[in-house]
């Protein structure tokens, strides 16, 4: 593997984070749909680049599932489904914008410093590579977290995989990527389906998952 | 053979004559305290012999008891009285040489006696009445909390003596190793506020009062009547000659006659006995006469006197034999 | 790609496969309980045909000393929970919680689960493995939620929610195990084969491998329940049709316990990865005394018994986490008395619940008045789950706590105090649902005892006798996992 | 038969209790089931009784073993039967004969038969099994199995919500007291898991550690024991019970707990160190008089004896502390006698308890009430019944010349021995410690001329006592047997002394001597001259003194009787209700000690003269120990769970949280691990 080679994955990979990054950036739905739509383009990109640098014919199939799925099919019924709840106005956050930017540096800073210290032996692609998609899964997780709405959640959710297929990606030659990659938007359409079977049938006034669990298991 | 035929003829004698001894002078006893008391109050009082033609009256008169009386009624006053006898026959008197005397140590006779008081507490409550019951809860309490001062004086004692076997402890006190000792003293003192207690005597119970509120030992035996009041009597005037003999066997002991001893020995011992009986006797009478009868919730601090004395006698015995 | 009908191993994938398709297209439910049921029975010969001839390991399926416990131990549960699942669901359709629709899906979801779980424990590539697991959580989220009520939709969507980010984690794990394998192995699928892996364990790169464990943990570790990662865990077991709970209580927990097990080894082996005992022993601790707290403030039965199968996993990841072979052999042993014991109760708390109209604690009193065999059932059945002798319970917590004081007597002291606090909380229960005077309605229940005399019996003998061949087995495999 | 060994013969025995608990199940609702079920319990606990027996008296060294291929695989089922175990099996057969043959009468009153049946076999079984359990498995699990088979006869009469939370109470002290237990095997067996006695034995505790092994053993054995703090549920378990099985929890249970103790204690610790002694000693004597002062308090005439129990038990732990001290500073001969002692009256409770128990239940078939304030005067109605109560009362309030007595007076000798004891903080610990036995003494006779008087003497204070009627005769032959056997064990105590030696001998390395050839069957510890005792001598004395006095004044004086109404100093009241009360009887006490014990306070409120309106006399008892240690922890574990629970109602997102806490954290670790 040639040297520019590795630096556009790398290139392509730290996109991915800084997109990860302006995703927790967001305050409105639409906005933050299209930029999740933003990221899965750059991760069909860099999962394209790999299947032609590795020379792995199968990983183009996760490119396409990952463009055609992410970018297109789930933002697009997404945008339709805020804009027939009506929320699409606002990110509801449990914690404010700026504090978790900073959880989220903190977190790039932590998956650096990890995967520096546990990969001493490991090649330098590898562990470029790893941290970077350690970080998307952090912010992922992070977004799940700090955002009340379902669909910011299904978003968080989604950014969490697409560190995952980063990842998978990243190592060579792993088998069941494309497998993987199918799973995955199998379960995520299960969820975007989940959404809107509770809505239609508890007729929930919002998606927000805390209105949704009003009853948590026992009455108190 | 022979030795060991004499040996035990001579110990059955002694025992027998201890046994009749006892019984016979107990009455005298506590017919001269009665005496004594009076004078100090410039009354005649009765005559010495009063207690005795008190209890053969008593015996001859028919017995009356209460229709709600059990049967443990009726046989109490033997149990109290065969117990208190019993116990009084083990304590040396005159002589050590008591054939039965290793068949009991100090603390069977303090249980045998608590024998009695056990009985005569129930007899207290079976006829339902509630002066028997507040004589026999107050006597509980009272035996519960001379137990432990009790425990103590007998530890004292088996510290100096290291026996709890009366005429051995007689034998050890009449050693001129024992000496004077500071903790004997307080045993001394503990051992005599016990008896005060045990046996109803001023201040803490009145011996002589029928005021309902008052009385303990007399509040239990209220029902009784005839023989059994009779029996009950000489059983408590037993019990005071017990506790004046067991002062006198281990405090002062001299005089005692030792096992094998000659007849003459033995005269002298019971004479000697007499004697000390008479002076403790007088001594009891002035002492009851100076003092008033205290509330029956001071007693415990009373005891719990004597119990500070029994325990202090035990620790300074540990300091003297350490050093 | 599975398929080899010819072994064992095939013949367990093969049977409940084939058979959930066939029910897809039964309409009648007796017929439909009963295929399951034999099904399940077939699935439980095929496993025990394991013992009379071990297959090699191919690339994608293994059977070795560890999984054939749990492989036997899963058909057999899936085997008697079938059989109580055809009583229970018989009165679930006659009062109409049901429709015979449902019924359909339900039986093809039965076998698609055992189906999946047999899969992940047999797998011996740790990415179908990963599927299989992955395949078991949405069959029985589905399942969760057949009753479509707000409550079971609801605890099916926090199981969901909850199982796709564990899910997530735990792949993050095995992309990690395998980069570790890659300059070792070399490039392909041989990195993910686990009889691979574990043959060059030593060589591994430490590094990646802590991290992985680190993400396998907390990835299968929500499967297993351990808290902080059990929130889904009460309310599916709560909501769901009884038979589930059985299920999931006692089979899905130990597949996931297998999954982390097996990555235990992993580390176990190589020199140079940070030892993954304590993180088991810490997470085991927390659960354990947590759970165990959590008990006393249940209202609703299954809810109940859902947060002592967290205690118990608890104790079970403390007793891997302590290691060595006694307590390792605990372990097992714990493990499979776990399953018999907490299937047991589900099968006697079903039918409870339905005989009562109720899951709250609180409307079901003097159970052994109303229904002697139900109501003493229980009380056995809960005796054993506390830990009283002489169910088999008890001796994998005597060798757990008594080696445990020997080696590390601080480590104990939580460990007796969760134990008291999880005892003390299931006996003031079981005091009320089981005596005082019979409260409430009181509906005769057709019950199948059976399942839950063959599971306490099984428990009652294993206290007191442990036959040698098993013994044998579970120390080998004790010595196998350190 | 003859070939069998004694050990093969009791574990067959203990399988025909299992199998008799076993076929009580299907049987237990009908109305003859009692007679197969305990008859069977009654034949074999005679049978193990008697093998106990000859095994003692065998005087013999030999200690039988076996290994079962049961329990832990690797390890077995390790029975023994040394004279120790013997000694136990004795005890604890003997009660479980009288409870069978008392069931036999007294189960006909059982409303739910079904759910004593089952569990009375079972309960025998397990308690024979701790006593033959050679290995730490087995031990536990027979230990735990017991507590179970009798939380179930606890349990019978659960529709009373007192009962219910007395089986619970009692359930949970028992999972600790076992927990303690098994911690305590657990340092003994070391990390490779040396569970079998024989192991223990040889290797002894871990060094630096027996202390800690001793205290868990005191608190495992002391729970099941009920040594003070741990006792809390004895009083509200055992009265909860039926009966003969309150009878078999007091009087038979206990006795296994100390079994226990001593077995860990004496003989598989290796090494005893005096030190060990004083906290047994404190524990046992505040055990002792806490016990007997809130017996003093209780109006329930079960509760009363199970508070009793409470005492005697910290009386036997006191001789096991005393035997501590000696056996630690190499004074064996001493020793010997505070274990003698103790086991002495391990025997003597188990009989006079067990006694006194079946008395209760008589009360309770024949008035229905537990209550001593609702009874009184039983002594007519049911005289044989009061006979045999009082002698229970009076062998239990250790007065002469009964069983309890000779115990009682060699625990005393051997507390008299103490001075000779090297160490300051002994020599000052066990006077105080004689005086709060004396003190517990007292009070014993005092609880029991309270339990008896109020009970069986005065007026009936209700119908259900004025219309009682005496019991069946099963029920009144095994009550005799008892009080037979308190009589016996008491004017012969030197026979029993020297049926125990044995099992001292296998504890102590040591006995005490022959007591049998002394002349006129005296008992002698040390030597003639120190003490001694002689019970029959006494007991023909007093007897000889009593006929005499009968004989004497029925005969030279007046034997008239007559009956009239009491004299009460001239006010008789009609009424029933002016009798003195349990609680006014308890009052003088109360004052005196229940103020630092129980913070008791008295309240009265006296109406002005004139106001027609009753007094009014307030009394509150706290029960410190519960206060002031149990209700905290419950409160702990209520606050722990009511903050805890927030987590059940936690949003999805939130749960999320914690999983995301949990990696960053882990994540944290592993970046600053080197």
């Amino acid at each position: 593997m040639d040297k520019l080679a590795l630096d556009i994955a790398h290139f392509l990979a730290g996109s991915l984070v800084l997109v990860s990054l302006m995703l927790l950036y967001q305050d409105r739905l639409p906005a933050l749909l299209n930029v999740f739509a933003f990221q899965a383009i750059i991760l069909a990109l860099s999962v394209a680049w790999q299947a032609y640098v590795q020379g792995a014919s199968d990983l183009y199939l996760t490119a396409a599932i990952t463009l055609s799925v992410k970018a297109i099919i789930i933002p697009v019924a997404l945008h339709r489904m805020i804009r027939r709840l009506g929320i699409h106005r606002e990110v509801e956050t449990a914690i404010n914008i700026g504090p978790t930017m900073l959880a989220g540096l903190g977190l790039v800073a932590l998956s650096v410093v990890v995967i520096l210290r546990v990969t001493v032996n490991a090649d330098v692609f590898a562990r470029e590579d790893l941290a970077f998609a350690l970080s998307v899964v952090l912010l992922g997780m992070l977004m799940m977290v700090t955002r009340r709405n379902a669909v910011s959640q299904v978003v968080g959710f989604m950014s969490l995989e697409n560190g995952l297929i980063l990842a998978a990606t990243g190592a060579k030659g792993m088998p069941f990527v494309v497998e993987i990659s199918v799973a995955f938007s199998v379960l995520i359409a299960f969820i975007v389906i989940g959404i809107f079977l509770f809505r239609i049938r508890e007729r929930f006034d919002t998606v927000d998952l805390e209105a949704m669990d009003d009853f948590r298991g026992e009455s108190r | 053979m022979d030795m060991i035929d004499t040996s035990l003829i001579d110990g059955l004698s002694i025992q027998v004559s201890q046994m009749l001894l006892v019984l016979l002078l107990s009455p005298l006893l506590t017919g001269l305290v009665r005496k004594v008391k009076a004078r100090i109050l410039r009354r005649r009082g009765p005559p010495l012999l009063q207690s005795y033609r008190d209890l053969i009256r008593l015996v001859r008169k028919e017995a009356i008891v209460a229709e709600s009386a059990s049967w443990l009624f009726r046989i109490v006053p033997y149990i109290v009285f065969a117990t208190t006898w019993v116990a009084a026959a083990l304590v040396p008197t005159f002589a050590t040489g008591l054939l039965f005397s290793w068949s009991a140590d100090l603390i069977v006779i303090i249980a045998l006696l608590g024998s009695a008081r056990f009985f005569l507490a129930l007899a207290g409550m079976d006829v339902g009445t509630s002066f028997g019951g507040i004589g026999s809860s107050r006597e509980a309490m009272i035996a519960t909390l001379a137990e432990p001062a009790l425990m103590m004086i007998v530890f004292t004692l088996a510290l100096v003596a290291g026996s709890t076997q009366l005429s051995t402890v007689a034998g050890i006190m009449l050693s001129p190793g024992v000496g004077l000792r500071v903790s004997i003293g307080m045993a001394l003192v503990a051992l005599v506020i016990v008896a005060i207690a045990e046996n109803a005597r001023m201040p803490v119970d009145n011996p002589a009062t029928h005021l309902e509120l008052t009385m303990v030992h007399e509040a239990m035996v209220l029902e009784y009547s005839g023989r059994h009041l009779a029996l009950l009597e000489l059983s408590s005037s037993l019990k005071l000659l017990l506790y004046f003999s067991l002062i006198a066997c281990v405090f002062v002991p001299w005089s005692l006659a030792p096992a094998g001893a000659p007849l003459h020995v033995h005269l002298i011992g019971a004479a000697v006995y007499v004697a000390k009986l008479g002076v403790a006797g007088i001594l009891l009478a002035v002492f009851e006469s100076m003092i008033a009868k205290m509330r029956v919730f001071r007693v415990p601090d009373l005891l719990g006197a004597a119990f500070m004395l029994g325990f202090l006698g035990t620790l300074l015995l540990f300091v003297s034999r350490s050093l | 790609m599975i398929g080899m009908p010819s072994s064992g191993e095939g013949l367990i994938l093969a049977i409940p496969l084939v058979t959930a398709v066939i029910l897809i297209f039964i309409p009648n439910y007796r017929i439909s309980a009963g295929l399951n049921a034999s099904s399940a029975f077939l699935s439980l010969l095929a496993a025990l045909s394991l013992f009379i001839r071990t297959p090699e390991p191919g690339p994608y399926l293994l059977v070795d000393d560890l999984n054939i416990i749990f492989i036997v131990l899963n058909t057999f549960v899936g085997f008697t929970a079938s059989v109580f699942s055809a009583s229970y669901i018989a009165h679930e359709l006659e009062t109409g919680r049901l429709t015979k629709t449902q019924l359909r899906f339900y039986h093809a979801m039965y076998q698609i689960l055992l189906f999946s779980m047999s899969l992940s424990l047999l797998a011996n590539n740790i990415g179908l493995m990963w599927v299989a697991i992955e395949l078991a959580t949405l069959t029985t989220v589905l399942m969760v939620g057949i009753y479509r009520t707000h409550e079971a939709l609801e605890a099916a969507w926090k199981y969901f929610i909850l199982g796709s980010v564990g899910i997530s984690l735990a792949l993050f794990g095995t992309i990690l195990v395998y980069m570790a394998a890659r300059p070792v192995v070399g490039e392909g699928p041989d990195g993910m084969v686990w009889t691979v892996l574990i043959e060059h364990a030593a060589s591994l790169d430490p590094g990646l491998l802590n991290l992985a464990f680190v993400f396998l943990m907390l990835g299968y570790g929500t499967k297993v329940g351990l808290a902080p990662l059990h929130a889904w865990l009460p309310d599916a077991h709560a909501e769901g049709p009884t038979p589930v709970s059985a299920v999931l209580s006692g089979l899905l927990l130990n597949v996931a316990l297998h999954a982390v097990l097996r990555f235990k080894l992993l580390l176990a082996a190589n020199p140079g990865a940070i030892a993954p005992g304590p993180l088991l022993v810490t997470m085991g601790l927390v659960s354990l005394i947590f759970a165990g707290f959590m008990m006393y403030r249940r209202k609703d039965i299954k809810r109940l018994f859902a947060y002592s199968s967290i205690e118990h996993m608890g104790i079970i990841a403390f007793a891997f986490g302590m290691g060595g072979p006694l307590a390792n052999f605990a372990g097992l042993l714990h493990m499979t008395m776990h399953s018999l014991t907490k299937s047991a109760i589900f099968f006697a708390v079903g039918h409870i619940a339905q005989a009562k109209d109720t899951q709250n604690i609180a409307e079901i009193r003097g159970l052994t008045v109303s229904h002697p065999l139900l109501g003493w059932g229980l009380v056995v059945g809960v005796a054993a789950i506390a830990g009283m002798p002489p169910l088999g319970v008890f001796m994998s917590e005597f060798l757990v706590v008594s080696s445990t004081f020997a080696r590390a007597p601080l480590l104990a002291i939580p460990l007796v105090i969760g134990l008291l606090v999880a005892f003390g909380a299931l006996m003031l229960k079981v005091h009320g649902l089981a005596f005082g005077e019979p409260t409430g309605v009181s509906h005769p229940v057709k019950a199948s005892y059976l399942p839950m005399i063959a599971h306490l019996g099984l428990v009652f003998t294993a206290g007191i006798y442990l036959p040698p061949p098993l013994v044998t087995w579970f120390q080998h495999v004790a010595v196998l996992l350190h | 038969m003859t070939n069998w060994a004694p050990l093969d013969v009791l574990l067959w025995c203990i399988l025909a209790h299992l199998v008799t608990s076993g076929v009580a199940i299907p049987i237990g609702r009908v109305s003859w089931a009692r007679w197969p079920v305990y008859g069977a319990s009654l034949l074999i606990s005679g049978v193990a009784c008697a093998y106990g027996l000859m095994h003692l008296i065998a005087q013999s060294s030999v200690a039988w073993e076996t290994v079962l291929p049961l329990g832990l695989p690797w390890i077995g089922a390790h029975f023994r039967l040394d004279a120790l175990s013997a000694f136990f099996l004795v005890v604890i057969n003997l009660g479980g004969v009288a409870a069978s043959l008392y069931g036999l009468g007294y189960g006909r009153h059982e409303s739910a038969p079904e759910r004593v049946l089952p569990f009375f076999p079972m309960f025998l079984a397990g308690m024979n099994l701790v006593l033959l359990a050679a290995d730490a498995f087995t031990f536990l699990l027979s230990w735990e199995s017991m507590s179970l088979a009798s939380w179930a006869l606890v349990m019978t009469h659960h529709q009373e919500e007192g009962n219910r939370k007395a089986g619970y109470v009692y359930i949970a002290m028992a999972s600790f007291g076992t927990l303690a237990l098994l911690l305590a095997f657990g340092l003994m067996a070391g990390p490779d898991g040396g569970y079998a006695f024989a192991t223990m034995r040889a290797d002894g505790a871990p060094s630096g550690l027996a202390g800690l092994v001793l205290g868990l053993a005191l608190l495992g054995t002391g729970s099941k024991a009920g040594l003070v703090p741990l006792h809390v549920w004895l009083p509200l378990a055992h009265p909860a019970a039926p009966s003969h099985v309150s009878a078999l929890m007091s009087g038979v249970m206990t006795k296994v707990a100390i079994y226990g103790f001593i077995r860990l204690a004496f003989d598989l610790l290796g090494p005893i160190s005096w030190w060990w002694a004083v906290p047994v000693l404190i524990v046992g004597a505040v055990t002792a008089v806490l016990g007997v002062l809130s017996a003093l308090m209780q109006n329930d005439i079960k509760r009363v004896l199970a508070y009793s129990t409470i005492e005697n038990i910290g009386l036997i732990f006191v001789a096991l502390g005393l035997a501590l001290a000696f056996q630690g500073n190499g004074m064996t001969a001493a020793a010997a006698v505070a274990v003698t002692a103790a086991l002495f009256h391990v025997l003597n409770h188990s009989l006079f308890k067990s006694l006194l128990f079946f008395g209760a239940g008589a009360v309770l078939t024949a008035t229905g009430e537990r209550a001593m304030e609702n009874l009184g005067g039983l002594l007519n109605r049911m005289p044989t019944t009061g006979l045999l109560f009082l002698v229970g009362s009076v062998a239990i309030s250790a007065l002469p010349p009964l069983n309890g007595f000779a115990s009682e007076w060699l625990m005393l000798q051997a507390i008299l021995l103490s001075p000779e004891l090297p160490q300051w903080a002994l020599k000052l610990l066990i006077p105080a410690v004689g005086a709060m036995l004396a003190l517990a003494a007292a009070l014993a006779a005092a609880c029991f001329v309270r339990a008896f008087g109020i009970s069986f003497l005065g007026r009936p204070r209700s119908a259900a006592a004025s219309n009682a009627h005496e019991v069946d005769r099963i029920s009144i032959a095994a009550m005799s047997i008892l009080a037979v056997l308190c009589l016996l064990a008491g004017i012969f105590p030197a026979i029993i002394i020297d049926a125990v030696a044995p099992a001292v001998q296998t504890i102590i390395g040591t006995r005490m001597p022959v007591q049998t050839d002394i002349a006129w069957l005296s008992i002698v510890p040390i030597a003639e001259s120190r003490s001694s005792y002689n019970g029959l001598l006494v007991f023909i004395f007093i007897a000889a003194s009593a006929s005499l006095a009968v004989f004497a004044i029925h005969w030279l004086a007046s034997a008239k009787l007559r009956r009239a109404p009491a004299w009460d100093c001239g006010f008789p009241d009609g009424s029933p209700a002016t009798q003195y009360t349990a609680d006014s009887f308890a009052q003088p006490l109360r004052r005196v000690l229940g103020g630092f014990a129980f913070r008791v306070h008295e309240e009265i409120h006296v109406p002005l003269p004139g106001n027609g309106s009753p007094a009014r006399l307030i009394v509150t008892v706290h029960d410190l120990i519960w206060e002031w240690l149990y209700e905290p922890l419950i409160r702990l574990v209520n606050v722990l769970a009511e903050r805890l629970n927030h987590l059940q109602f936690l949003t999805i997102r939130r749960y999320l949280s914690l999983v995301f806490g949990e990696l960053i954290i882990l994540l944290l670790i592993l970046a600053s691990w080197t």
